[in-house]
């Protein structure tokens, strides 16, 4: 198993956000998982990533807990986070954003060659790797992002709403990516508001609703679920 | 007043930088309507209504409201003549009870030394109508995300707008509480008469509640249309619900 | 929980021990005399210097101790600090006279807080003696419990400035001097008496105290190009223009004078030699003993500076009115005060009433020149 | 918490009205001081803890006041009666003008505005020799003339006049509080954009908090014009400004009472460490630094802290 | 011609110390939010370190300056170690409040420590070099040189260096910094020592030209706040340009207005500033 969250909750201060949550990611897979705006994906996120304690239950990645270790130590486990809002550095160039995604990795040819790799997955980012991060447009923002967080050359890539505010075209540019990083093997946990997309990409699904795991399953039963046209295709 | 429209946009335009978040868009609204605005994140539904607000000036366009043309006065004018809003992100005033946000709603629109008692009791009024009476005491930071959009209601509330702007008032709410949001919107239209306009994600919500929607996309309009009209548009399902 | 537990503790052990140091020290048989100066702040330096002098004097008087009425007084000191604004000295001052009960007052250096002090010595009726202030207001409308051993602004003005024009004959003269009640007092009583005497004014430059670059001053007196520059401000700062001035070479054409610190050896540590050499300055003392000016270097390992001597005189004063009244009656000892005769290091100390001063002395600067580390009489 | 401030308020009101009748000159003259900087801390309140930018240029309206007022009565030979509200209406007047652009200024921008604009005020004091006198020191100020038959020459009618008119400014700012205006300035605080949404003016009520508080700040001043009669800017350099907003935090911030036993309870500790004198300030800014670790909320954070466990 | 080219290269040099002291200010109020009072005490003690370093333990200047950076640098590590960070998280609404009045006190603590110590007497620091070119001895154009080496290490570190790219990174997003791996706790003490070192670095650099005594530290701190806010945050030429600029314009402003305000032109040129940018004249983050 990759990743094993056990029982969780978690919140912010006095307000408990997720209530003994679960979820398991296997090697390889791609999860999604959706839920509307406020259900604590988001939370859920920055817990997993260390940016949130949690009050209790485990977090395990391939077998090592992680709960309640610093945001910083994360990344060493093999984790990359792409978040919400893409959130660059935007008076960095392009270049300096992809060397801050490697900035764990002490061997400068590693850093050279996952550079070499993640120009060859977006070569536009090549062409203009000295250009200031905040003058990109969205959909190439986003690109970025993702490339900053294969830097690290992640076992385990989360994904927070990556098609946010990007047009339909530069959204299925988004999902073709994730398609090709998960032929290299990666393993994706992809949190999204576009629901169908995402389950037409996923192997299983969770959904989360008001900080609990109301359904789970594999993502093609979800799609045809009727509870779940109803409530997030609104059909 | 009939013709009228209770809130009219014309060309309305926002340009952050160079990057267009509202273009041109013309929108009417009846007294009386409940409208609905969808679109992707980032379309600039956000946009638009900060502007009908006032908190944000237009770049080119006018925004009538009654008759009057509001574009570029400031947002405590703006809601005093009538346009109450809640926000995306919820905002109540943090360390003051329940009770004080609630009256300072009231009190900002009509200023009296003292709270008046018709004020305090127009506050317990829409304190039992949102159903937070029984936390009127409570400070507003302590509540839960689903009450401090009670909350921000109320303060909107309190104030007697004849136009309700609502900036995704059900997100994070379970479906039993959207439901209930849904019934108690429909009543303070019907029994208040106030006119609302919501902008919304999740479809069931604005299916349900609005007569009438208008679809933004990437700052512009691009579809305007009762919910059926909308669900069965080729180009909505595209851009907003994704394509199959 | 334990971080409020630390805390308390911190402060239950401050409070503790500023209780016990407060309640030490009440001895019998003990004169108590008061001081105030400042001992923080910008003007800090001033109380150092005069406490040191009265330190000195201290230790010479308890090894011989207070005979008063066949029975034997140490002194003991108690001082407060200022921080040279006019509420804390009065705040001091109505300490010492009215907590502590001491007999004579001592203070202070700066002269916005002697105005402030002046009338509360007369109220309590507690004589009070100022260690430097130079502002003529101090004793001006006066009153019959402050005294001043050292000449102000306005008596020293007539004394040296005739020796200036005299030596110099200049035709124009510029002003810099620290922006306070003593650098302006003295600045406008040598004008005065310059423009008596037809010296035209070319400029006045003032500075903050704790200003520490003075080329923008000395760039514009460079341009005005006055034939005497007359300074009027502490050494440190002086110190620091001399060197700045030296830089630009402006102490070579214009003759530069200054006022009555800058004629004291520290401005030699200060400053050193060389840009103090061959410029002018007024100076309040003549020598001290060599024993003396050797003593206070082994104590403090400072230079000899008037305000130690000062403060040395000041106690001594205040400690023979004590001894010729025979009396704790801080009435008596002001009595005893207006009598005073008292050859003190600094020259003959008497106090005199004349002219609207009241209590003043009038002990007369003269002229020195800085010539190869030494202080050379003019 | 209103009742138990009026209980708190009653007994200080009391032990103020009878220190004079036994403590000595300078126990008075020292409470004195601590009433006007109470004055000064509860009116700087009224404005920051109320809502909510931190302001550094107290301590010059304070010196505006009572240069204001000191210079009307010696020049124009006006009774202290008129000067005192013509110089409150001035700082008020002064403060609301400085304060509409400057309040536009968010957060750390606007405090470090207001820090250089108290410090040009206390150049401007020094500087203007021919009208303040400068760094001589204004002197020969008269006291209040005398009203029914109470000469206000001595001190102890001073210090009654000074918590005469300290109490009826913490009535009127508690008044001013607990009205609808007290309620619209805490949104302010709470939430800007909020409170502009549900229609709050918020510049007009910001520059109306600043001109309030600084007017108050004034009227000290001019209280203290006339009570220490003289006057020299280095009472009104940046270090006062900076102890008030020591002595506002040490009480808490928004509770009006809290800053008023603060400015007491500073003054005290300072008063108590005279006996030190290079040592005063260094142990004062320990204690400070103690404070803030144990109760970074101030007084108010620790009675509310200790009120709580015990309930 | 020749006072205005003295009063230009004047202004130059004190401008180039509240450039220095700005920097190191500039960086630590833009990473933690804490306008660092502090700084102005440090700069004090290491004034009087570099002192003792030359007149007790004979060292040559370089050495003194290296030592009075380290000090500054160490003290203001452990202040954000043992204080600041306690109040970093910010769980109530006045932790902003509580570290600037920390900052205070500590500026307050540190300077009486000096007057307790060293007395309020100032001291001279021994001329470690000889001789004027155009009316600027070497000593004062070595500041000018100084300032800008130090500037330009401190621009090539954040800009060529991981742990620099790390500080910019933290400067605009902390917590994605955090998530790819950036320890902030690390950066907060980095940028804190590299505050102090600078303003430490400043004080030995000028002490030769004035002296040393307790409250120094006061005028240098006063116009490095204005210059942080003129330059705007995260912006080291900002600072630069706008550290020299102030003190030429209080040079020109003292020759030509008036020497009286020289230490109010700041307040001036602040409030026109601010009312037509108010983000600064070169901020961006």
């Amino acid at each position: 198993m990759m990743v094993e969250v056990r029982n969780i909750e978690t919140g912010y201060g006095e307000l408990q956000v997720i209530h003994n949550v679960s979820m398991e990611i296997d090697r390889h897979e791609i999860v999604a998982l959706v839920g509307a705006n406020g259900a604590g994906k988001s939370t859920l996120i920055q817990t997993i990533c260390g940016l949130l304690p949690v009050s209790s239950g485990t977090i395990k990645i391939e077998g090592r807990h992680i709960e309640n270790t610093p945001a910083h130590t994360i990344i060493h486990h093999g984790i990359a986070l792409v978040p919400e809002g893409r959130r660059l550095f935007p008076y960095m160039t392009v270049l300096e954003n992809l060397e801050m995604g490697a900035y764990v990795e002490k061997d400068p040819k590693k850093v050279r060659s996952n550079l070499d790799w993640v120009f060859g997955i977006f070569p536009k980012l090549k062409e203009r790797q000295h250009q200031l991060a905040g003058t990109f447009s969205g959909g190439e923002q986003q690109m970025l992002t993702i490339g900053r967080a294969l830097m690290s050359r992640p076992k385990f890539i989360i994904l927070d709403e990556p098609s946010l505010g990007l047009a339909p075209v530069i959204v299925d540019d988004v999902f073709k990516v994730l398609q090709v990083l998960h032929k290299e093997g990666v393993t994706i946990l992809l949190v999204e508001q576009n629901v169908r997309k995402s389950l037409e990409i996923s192997d299983r699904a969770y959904v989360l609703e008001n900080g609990r795991v109301t359904m789970s399953g594999l993502a093609s039963d979800l799609l045809t679920n009727d509870e779940v046209k109803k409530a997030y295709l609104g059909l | 007043m009939q013709n009228q429209s209770l809130l009219e946009c014309k060309g309305l335009t926002k340009r952050f930088g160079g990057v267009h978040a509202v273009k041109e868009v013309d929108i009417k609204i009846q007294a009386g309507m409940r409208m609905g605005i969808i679109g992707p994140n980032g379309a600039g539904k956000t946009t638009l209504f900060n502007m009908f607000t006032g908190e944000i000036k237009p770049s080119a366009g006018a925004i009538y409201f009654k008759g009057h043309a509001i574009h570029g006065m400031k947002p405590h004018f703006i809601s005093k003549m009538g346009i109450g809003r809640t926000f995306q992100i919820v905002r109540v005033f943090d360390e003051l009870s329940v009770y004080e946000n609630v009256l300072i709603g009231a009190v900002a629109k009509n200023f009296h030394f003292k709270p008046t008692r018709e004020q305090h009791d127009a506050v317990r009024r829409i304190l039992s109508l949102t159903k937070l009476d029984s936390q009127k005491d409570v400070m507003a930071k302590h509540l839960t995300v689903a009450k401090k959009k009670h909350v921000g209601l109320a303060i909107a509330l309190v104030g007697n707008p004849q136009l309700l702007l609502l900036d995704e008032c059900m997100a994070g709410l379970t479906f039993v509480e959207t439901d209930e949001m849904i019934e108690f919107l429909h009543k303070i239209n019907t029994d208040m008469g106030i006119t609302l306009v919501v902008v919304e994600h999740v479809m069931k919500v604005v299916m349900e509640l609005c007569e009438n929607i208008v679809v933004i996309a990437s700052g512009e309009k691009i579809a305007e249309g009762s919910p059926k009209d909308i669900v069965s548009n080729p180009h909505v399902v595209d851009v907003y619900l994704g394509e199959s | 929980m334990k971080r409020l537990k630390t805390g308390m503790l911190l402060v239950t052990a401050v409070v503790f021990g500023i209780i016990s140091v407060c309640s030490s020290a009440f001895a019998a048989d003990v004169i108590k005399i008061g001081y105030t100066a400042p001992f923080t702040g910008s003007a800090a330096e001033f109380g150092t210097n005069g406490w040191r002098g009265i330190q000195m004097a201290l230790d010479e008087i308890n090894a011989k101790g207070v005979s008063i009425g066949g029975k034997k007084y140490t002194v003991e000191i108690v001082r407060y600090d200022s921080v040279c604004t006019p509420t804390d000295g009065a705040a001091n001052l109505r300490k010492l006279a009215l907590e502590d009960k001491v007999v004579t007052i001592l203070g202070d250096h700066c002269s916005s807080v002697c105005n402030a002090i002046s009338p509360l010595c007369e109220q309590f009726k507690i004589p009070g003696i100022t260690i430097e202030c130079a502002a003529d207001n101090v004793t001006k409308p006066g009153n019959d419990f402050y005294f001043r051993m050292r000449a102000s602004v306005g008596l020293m003005a007539p004394l040296f400035t005739p020796k200036i024009i005299e030596k110099f004959g200049p035709k124009s003269a510029g002003y810099l001097v620290v922006n306070d009640d003593y650098g302006l007092g003295l600045a406008k009583a040598v004008e005065e008496e310059f423009n008596k005497a037809g010296v035209k004014s070319a400029l006045l430059e003032t500075f903050e105290r704790g200003n520490t670059d003075f080329t923008v001053n000395l760039v514009k007196i460079k341009q005005a190009n006055p034939d005497v520059v007359f300074y009027a401000g502490s050494a440190s700062e002086g110190a620091m223009i001399l060197k700045q001035a030296n830089e630009m070479g402006i102490t070579k054409e214009i003759k530069f004078i200054g006022s009555e610190e800058m004629g004291e050896m520290e401005l030699l540590s200060l400053a050193g030699a060389k840009a103090a050499e061959g410029t002018y300055a007024v100076a309040l003392w003549g020598a001290v003993p060599e024993d003396f000016a050797k003593q206070v270097k082994d104590r403090f390992n400072a230079p000899m500076h008037y305000a130690i001597i000062f403060g040395y005189d000041a106690l001594h004063v205040a400690v023979n009115a004590i001894q010729k009244a025979q009396s704790l009656d801080p009435v008596k000892i002001r009595d005893a005060l207006k009598q005073t005769d008292y050859a003190g290091l600094q020259g003959h100390i008497q106090f005199f009433d004349f002219d609207g001063y009241k209590n003043q002395g009038k002990a007369a600067p003269s002229l020195i020149q800085w010539k190869n580390g030494e202080r050379v009489p003019l | 918490m209103w009742n138990t401030n009026r209980i708190i308020l009653g007994i200080m009101l009391f032990v103020l009205l009878a220190i004079p009748l036994f403590a000595s000159s300078y126990i008075v003259y020292v409470v004195t001081l601590a009433m006007l900087f109470s004055m000064l801390t509860a009116s700087y309140d009224f404005m920051t803890g109320f809502t909510g930018p931190l302001s550094f240029s107290h301590g010059a309206f304070y010196g505006i006041g009572a240069y204001t007022s000191a210079l009307l009565t010696l020049k124009t030979g006006m009774s202290f009666w008129v000067a005192m509200p013509v110089s409150t209406l001035t700082v008020f007047v002064f403060a609301a003008i400085v304060g509409y652009p400057a309040l536009k200024l968010r957060g750390h921008y606007f405090a470090v505005t207001t820090f250089f604009f108290g410090h040009f005020i206390y150049l401007v004091l020094l500087n203007s020799r021919d009208i303040t006198k400068g760094p001589l020191g204004l002197g020969g100020i008269r006291p209040p003339e005398s009203l029914f038959g109470i000469n206000f020459g001595n001190m102890t009618a001073m210090y009654y006049l000074i918590l005469f008119f300290g109490a009826l400014m913490v009535v009127f700012l508690f008044v001013l509080v607990n009205s609808s205006i007290g309620k619209l300035l805490v949104s302010i605080r709470e939430n800007e954009d909020l409170a502009q949404a549900s229609g709050v003016n918020t510049a007009f009520y910001k520059v109306m908090a600043f001109s309030i508080s600084s007017g108050f700040a004034g009227m000290a001043g001019s209280l203290f014009a006339h009570f220490f009669r003289l006057l020299h800017p280095s009472t009104f350099a940046w270090m006062t400004s900076e102890m008030i907003v020591i002595m506002f935090l040490v009480g808490g911030a928004g509770t009006l009472i809290g800053p008023i036993i603060g400015a007491g309870v500073v003054t005290f500790i300072l008063e108590l460490m005279r006996f030190a004198p290079e040592w005063r300030f260094i142990i004062w800014s320990i204690l400070l630094i103690a404070i803030l670790i144990i109760e970074p909320r101030g007084l108010a954070g620790l009675y509310n802290r200790i009120r709580g466990r015990r309930a | 011609m020749e006072v205005l080219f003295l009063q230009i290269g004047n202004g130059l040099i004190i401008g180039s110390v509240y450039a220095l002291v700005a920097l190191g200010l500039n960086m630590i109020w833009s990473i933690t939010d804490i306008p660092d009072f502090a700084q102005g005490s440090f700069y004090v003690l290491a004034a009087y370190v570099g002192l003792f370093a030359v007149t007790l333990a004979g060292l040559p200047f370089v050495a003194a300056l290296l030592l009075g950076m380290a000090v500054g640098a160490l003290l203001a590590f452990l202040c954000e170690r043992l204080l600041y960070r306690r109040w970093r998280e910010r769980t109530f609404r006045d932790a902003a409040r509580v570290q600037l009045l920390c900052a205070i006190a500590l500026f307050f603590l540190f300077a009486n420590v000096a007057n307790a110590l060293w007395t309020g007497k100032p001291r001279t620091f021994p001329a470690y070099m000889e001789g004027a070119v155009f009316g600027f001895s070497y000593m004062r154009i070595n500041v000018l040189i100084a300032a800008i080496v130090l500037f330009v290490i401190v621009y090539l570190f954040i800009m060529k260096t991981k742990q620099g790219k790390a500080i910019r990174a933290a400067s605009m997003d902390p917590g994605m910094a955090q998530v790819l791996g950036v320890n902030i706790d690390t950066v907060n003490s980095m940028v804190f020592a590299i505050g102090g070192a600078l303003s430490g670095g400043a004080a030995v650099l000028v002490a030769p030209l004035y002296s040393v005594f307790p409250s120094m530290g006061d005028l240098p701190l006063l116009k490095a706040l204005v210059v942080v806010i003129l330059g705007g945050f995260g912006s080291v030429a900002g600072v630069l340009i706008c550290g020299l600029g102030l003190g030429v314009i209080e040079a020109l402003g003292a020759m030509y207005v008036s020497s009286a305000y020289q230490h109010g032109y700041a307040f001036f040129i602040l409030i026109l500033v601010l009312l037509l940018k108010p983000k600064g004249l070169f901020g961006r983050v």
